[in-house]
């Protein structure tokens, strides 16, 4: 029996405060094994974790087991400080006595009893701990970025002045993203272009940067240093090594179709870059609406083309590379409103989306850059906006605050403004939720300079009435129903999740959360991180987020990318699966379940009956597996057996917890 | 068949002894008559002097194919004897990589069912039986100057009952003409019945049944998916059950033994003959076997090696048996 | 904010009645916005919300609005908390008729005309909403 | 002063509902098995945000809900465990990306054959928790709990013999 030391943390009064740590400690003394037992304020502590350091010493210890916070939280702390004191840091198990006990139960007999059981568990498993070596693996110098926004470029840009080259894969045609579409940004009123435009020439131009337009990530294997991509850069139909960027062929297609990047409130080309300042300046022909590709003739891109780069047969192409760490940064959508059919949205050309009537500022959009009523092409005069469309609604919309929308609004009222002073905005809010350097100034000159009338309250409908908009609502600070004749309604609609966010999340591997917004690593301490090693999240995929915040979190996440490219070798993951070959019959059933390939045959020699035999049994790459464990339930005969938690340890936690 | 069983096995003993003369097969795995009339155990032939012992008639319901596994270990080349479960069998421990198969020359041999003696017994009406006659189907049981004649069909085993493949599915010569479909009554019929029980009743049901057990692990002996080389009921690190024969080890021992079997067991029915005490072995496996149809489609087991057993496998859109809200 | 046993009581037994807990509104009066009968209220929807969540029973029993609402549930269907103020209101009805012990509606109050002129459907409604 | 010396281990089902007439005191113990990355995190999160439940359900952390071996769950049973939870990630998020799409299968196929064998549908069950949902963790532990203790003690499946050591 190794000599185990049990060392309980109070956490303040976090554990203290609902287990009786002196109980604990007088039982803990008894289990199998102990040959000592402390308990301390704060474990985690330098003076905590100098306790454990002089015990294993002092009293020789081989196995340590603490009753702290979740090992999720700290495990890696106690591994270190067992290391450091000469153990292997695999000779250490942690029982959960805070999520999982203290925080959980209010009656102290309860949570003490708990505790106590949940302690035995894991001093029951830590005597079969044994010391493992983590395996030391190679790390390709190379980032992903998947996602061309303004927190794609930046995490590019920032990964690629570190010295690591990066591939940006972009989905559309043009990097830029969301950002693109905006014509001006709060709380500053720069103009998005003007700021955008040198960053997206700056990834395009630089020698670290490669940028993989009109592309998409199809498949995603592999772990941290060593991912395996395969990329699809879909067929442009357009030799981009010799077009210029002319754009006459764009000027003679004569196929029109809705502008996606215009929120369809204009038409492009079935030949077309989205936008003017598109980098690469190279079009695309959508296959979809060409006639050529519809019904066989036309060509006269290709005729009109001066450097001959339309090329009508050019075939997607699967690229497949390998990259060391990979930031996603895949952006958000705005909600579609057509649901809330009291606010007449779709029902009427004056009622538009947030980023739709963004459009109306830029001088390259639908209106030239004037703000006028799609319905009769005049400037409106009453203006309504419409807060929270299914933000702060668990009704029928998202539970969560977009928490951009306050801001913007405030934004589109000033410009509005300023392109027509007659103008009246009225905006209809919940709560102003002002967060941020200089916001809460910016939307009081809304309100104070630009007389923006601010009406806490609902709408209840949108009434079409003529070639205006009736608008009913209520004003509760005064308890008055509000009646407005408004020329145009804008729509602050949720920020959401792309469409497809959940089954991006599985090609790449990290998870999302119930609005399929994808998972940080932890709320607060690992922000940009995910569950999966080397893959790093930033902007708006995460969560709703300003421009601000989503170039912070991007450079963030670039750190964490660099930090990790710039390691010789990374650990592997220690807990791995290990094949007890004699005992082993060689089905492979092992190898069939196995997630990462880990497992393969390998032909061995046996003496039977003074004759060489040989036969096959399953062998694992330590270096492949990530430890899952699937493969030990496949085995009927126990032979492969996962380390750190291994058959016989799981049996003696069952027989522990049942005592 | 028992008629003309002796016809039957010289034809057998014709083929296989070409292949064993010339070298091509260092081994053949036959059967050959017990110690009484109604047994016959197997056979392992070296030489002519051996195969004069072969015999085929209608108690040769041992399973060959599991003798392979240990006798491929000292045998280049073994032949062997194969009924309809009995290759099917084969195809178990080919997948399992048990068995080489390019070192095994399978004979197949159609099967019209084995017959059970407690049935003959029963037959007999209180006289002991010193031996049968068969035709057309029909069962002569003679014995104390008398005899008795019962259908086939009501003397057959248990196993044999419900058998759906009675003929070879593959092997690498045929010696006798195939038989004809049967007619196997519905083979879920008394799981459906247990299944209509409370859980409570079922329980009873099983502790009678499993308080038997001797945990003389013949069973797991007889059957061609158990073919570990070390069974998890014998290990000592970890020591998943002990050894006592104990009601709630029972149930570990036959829960697992069945579970070792999900999606791999090919009904062949050995481990309930071969059971001493006359467990109901072969319920468990068959409510595996119907539930895993009925949740992950159709499959039946030993059929095609090629073909992945559904344990292995998955589709993203499988159902549960348990709420995934 | 009034905090008394009496007015606590009578918040839980609306709650336990409704199913609704005034607590989960965030006052964005969408309701008051979208009712069809505001503009005969006292106090609009939200406001009684609102005095329930202050403690207010009394005011918010002695308001027309929960005795005027129509039950439409438009209110109800438009609620960005999955509230629905209509059977809020039908609990506020319900607990202050019986702590009252009285009927706001008394069948010998109806004239012979009025019982003619009404429709059935009318009286028996009136009825179950008004007595206990 | 363990909740354990509480429990009656019997042979039989009936036999412990007796006792549990008996000793009011009896509280269940239900073993949770939950895989690291969403279930054990779910119940993290549970703690984070101090949603309470019962302290019936004691959990063991294991990698993937697919490294749970059938024995483990019947060892459980047998060593006095009155209900058995193995709780993974949701199907599709599993951190090792096929882990849970086996588990259905695999424990879909083991539930109902200890189903047959005797035992209550209610003492063994499979659930999806991810790492955000602490309330569910929460809710799914109430629920079970609350299910095993309409059961009363379970005798199935136990071992007579085993008594508790300290």
């Amino acid at each position: 029996m190794p000599r185990v030391g049990v060392f309980i943390c109070w956490c303040g009064t976090n554990i203290a405060g609902t287990v009786d740590i002196e109980t604990v400690v007088e039982t803990a003394r008894n289990f199998p094994g102990v040959v000592h037992t402390a308990d301390y304020r704060y474990l985690c502590s330098e003076i905590g974790q100098d306790l454990i350091k002089e015990a294993i010493k002092n009293e020789k210890l081989e196995q340590v087991v603490v009753g702290t916070c979740s090992p999720r939280m700290h495990e890696s702390t106690f591994r270190k400080a067992v290391a450091e004191a000469g153990l292997n840091p695999f000779l250490l198990e942690v029982a959960n006595l805070r999520e999982h006990c203290s925080w959980v139960h209010q009656d102290k007999t309860e949570a003490t009893a708990k505790a106590i059981a949940l302690l035995r568990a894991a001093a029951a498993k830590a005597v079969l701990n044994a010391p493992l070596i983590a395996p030391r693996l190679d790390v390709e110098k190379r980032a992903l970025v998947i996602g061309g926004g303004i927190a794609g470029i930046q995490a590019a840009l920032d990964i690629a002045e570190a010295g690591y080259p990066v591939d940006v894969v972009e989905r559309e045609p043009s990097i830029g993203g969301r950002m693109a579409q905006l014509e001006k940004t709060f709380p500053t009123l720069d103009c998005a272009a003007c700021i955008l435009t040198p960053k997206m020439v700056e990834a395009a131009q630089h020698p670290q940067i490669n940028l993989l337009t009109y592309s998409e990530v199809e498949e995603v294997k592999g772990f941290v240093g060593q991912f395996d991509v395969k990329i699809r850069q879909k067929a442009r139909a357009i030799d981009a090594t010799k077009c210029t960027g002319c754009g006459v062929c764009y000027e003679k297609c004569p196929t029109k179709t809705e502008s996606e990047f215009e929120m369809g409130l204009a038409k492009r080309k079935a030949i077309y870059v989205p936008f003017p300042q598109a980098v690469p300046n190279v079009p695309v022909i959508d296959r979809d609406n060409c006639l050529y590709f519809r019904k066989g003739r036309c060509r006269i891109c290709e005729k009109e083309c001066p450097p001959q780069a339309v090329y009508f047969e050019q075939q997607d192409q699967i690229l497949e590379r390998r990259y060391g760490a990979i930031v996603v940064a895949t952006g958000f959508d705005q909600l579609n409103p057509v649901e809330y059919g009291e606010y007449a949205y779709g029902q009427h050309p004056d009622v538009l989306t947030s980023l739709e009537f963004e459009r109306f500022f830029n001088a390259a959009g639908p209106t030239g850059g004037k703000v006028v009523r799609l319905s009769d092409g005049k400037p409106p005069r009453n203006v309504v906006f419409i807060q929270c469309v299914g933000s702060r609604d668990k009704a029928r919309g998202m539970n969560y605050c977009s928490k951009i929308c306050c801001m913007f609004t405030a934004k589109q009222a000033i410009l509005l403004k300023e392109k027509v002073p007659e103008a009246r905005s009225y905006v209809f809010y919940i709560d102003v939720r002002t967060a941020g350097k200089g916001y809460e100034e910016f939307q009081r000159r809304a309100a104070e300079q630009y007389g923006v009338a601010y009406l806490r309250g609902q709408v209840g409908k949108v009434f079409p009435d003529g070639d205006r908009l009736t608008v009913k609502g209520v004003d509760s600070l005064s308890g008055k129903t509000i009646e407005i004749q408004a020329d145009m309604v804008v729509l602050a609609a949720a920020s959401v999740a792309r469409g497809d966010a959940a089954q991006v999340g599985r090609v790449i591997g990290i998870n999302s959360d119930q609005y399929h917004f994808f998972n940080e690593a932890h709320p607060k301490l690992k922000p940009v991180e995910t569950h999966t090693a080397g893959i790093f999240i930033a902007g708006a995929c995460q969560a709703p987020k300003d421009i601000p915040d989503s170039v912070a979190q991007a450079s963030a996440a670039a750190v964490k990318a660099v930090g990790l490219l710039a390691k010789e070798k990374l650990q592997g993951e220690a807990c791995t699966a290990r094949v007890d070959q004699s005992g082993c019959s060689g089905c492979l059933y092992c190898e069939a379940v196995c997630p990462y390939g880990a497992i393969s045959a390998v032909q061995i020699e046996e003496h039977f009956r003074g004759e060489k035999l040989t036969r096959i049994v399953a062998e694992v790459n330590a270096a492949l597996c990530q430890g899952c464990g699937s493969c030990t339930v496949a085995c009927r005969s126990g032979s492969i057996n996962l380390q750190g938690y291994t058959n016989a340890q799981i049996l003696a936690e069952v027989d522990a917890i049942c005592l | 068949m028992a008629e003309n069983n002796v016809d039957y096995s010289a034809k057998i003993r014709g083929v296989v002894a070409q292949d064993l003369l010339s070298g091509r097969i260092d081994l053949l795995l036959g059967w050959e008559k017990g110690h009484y009339w109604w047994q016959s155990r197997p056979l392992f032939a070296r030489d002519q002097a051996d195969l004069e012992r072969l015999a085929w008639d209608s108690f040769c319901a041992v399973n060959l194919s599991r003798y392979l596994v240990d006798e491929l270990k000292e045998n280049k080349k073994v032949g062997v004897l194969l009924k309809g479960c009995d290759a099917r069998a084969l195809n178990r421990l080919v997948q399992d990589n048990m068995v080489p198969r390019e070192r095994v020359i399978a004979y197949g041999l159609p099967c019209p069912g084995m017959l059970n003696y407690a049935a003959l017994l029963e037959a007999a009406a209180g006289r002991k039986p010193d031996g049968i006659a068969e035709e057309n189907g029909q069962v002569t049981v003679r014995g104390g100057g008398v005899e008795l004649t019962v259908p086939r069909d009501r003397v057959l085993l248990d196993k044999c009952r419900h058998c759906l493949y009675p003929n070879p599915v593959h092997c690498d010569q045929l010696l006798l003409t195939p038989v004809g479909e049967r007619q196997a009554p519905e083979r879920f019929s008394a799981v459906q019945e247990r299944e209509s029980l409370s859980s409570d009743a079922r329980f009873a049901y099983w502790e009678k049944q499993l308080e038997r057990c001797l945990r003389c692990y013949a069973c797991r002996q007889a059957c061609p998916y158990c073919s570990c080389r070390e069974c998890f009921v014998e290990q000592e690190q970890p020591r998943w059950l002990s050894k006592a024969s104990q009601p709630s080890e029972n149930f570990m021992f036959h829960l697992i033994r069945a579970y070792h079997g999900a999606g791999r067991c090919i009904d062949c029915g050995e481990c309930q003959r071969a059971c001493p005490v006359g467990i109901p072995l072969q319920e468990l496996n068959r409510k595996l076997i119907k539930d895993i149809n009925e949740l992950y489609g159709h499959y039946e087991a030993g059929l095609d090696p090629g073909q992945e057993p559904p344990l292995l496998t998955y589709r993203p859109d499988d159902p549960a048996a348990f709420s995934e809200k | 904010m009034k905090q008394t046993e009496n007015h606590s009581r009578f918040i839980e037994e609306m709650k336990e009645r409704s199913g609704q807990d005034p607590a989960c509104c965030l006052q964005c009066a969408k309701c008051s916005a979208a009712c069809p009968v505001s503009a005969v209220m006292d106090l609009l929807p939200h406001q009684v919300i609102r005095y329930l969540q202050l403690g207010f029973t009394d005011e918010a029993c002695k308001s027309k609005t929960p005795w005027v609402c129509a039950s439409c549930f438009t209110c109800a269907a438009r609620c960005p908390r999955d509230l629905d103020l209509a059977r809020m209101m039908e609990g506020i009805r319900l607990v202050a008729l019986r702590r009252r012990e009285g009927n706001r509606l008394n069948p010998g109050e109806l004239t012979p005309e009025q019982l003619k002129q009404l429709p059935q459907q009318a009286l028996v409604s009136g009825f179950r909403k008004y007595t206990k | 002063m363990s909740l354990a010396q509480n429990r009656p281990k019997t042979e039989a089902a009936t036999a412990g509902m007796e006792a549990a007439a008996q000793d009011r005191a009896w509280e269940p113990l239900i073993v949770a098995f939950c895989c690291n990355w969403c279930s054990y995190a779910g119940g993290d999160l549970a703690g984070t945000s101090r949603m309470q439940y019962p302290s019936n359900i004691k959990v063991i952390r294991v990698p993937c809900s697919s490294r749970m071996n059938p024995l483990f769950i019947l060892r459980a049973f047998q060593r006095g465990a009155d209900g058995v939870l193995v709780a993974g990630c949701h199907p599709g998020d599993c951190h090792y990306s096929t882990g849970n799409y086996l588990v259905r299968r695999r424990l879909s196929a083991f539930k109902r054959l200890i189903e047959f064998a005797g035992l209550e549908p209610e003492r063994f069950e499979v659930r999806w928790i991810s790492s955000s949902e602490g309330d569910k963790f929460s809710e799914v532990m109430r629920e079970m709990t609350a299910a095993i203790k309409a059961l009363g003690p379970n005798g199935k499946l136990r071992d007579g013999r085993w008594r508790k050591i300290t």
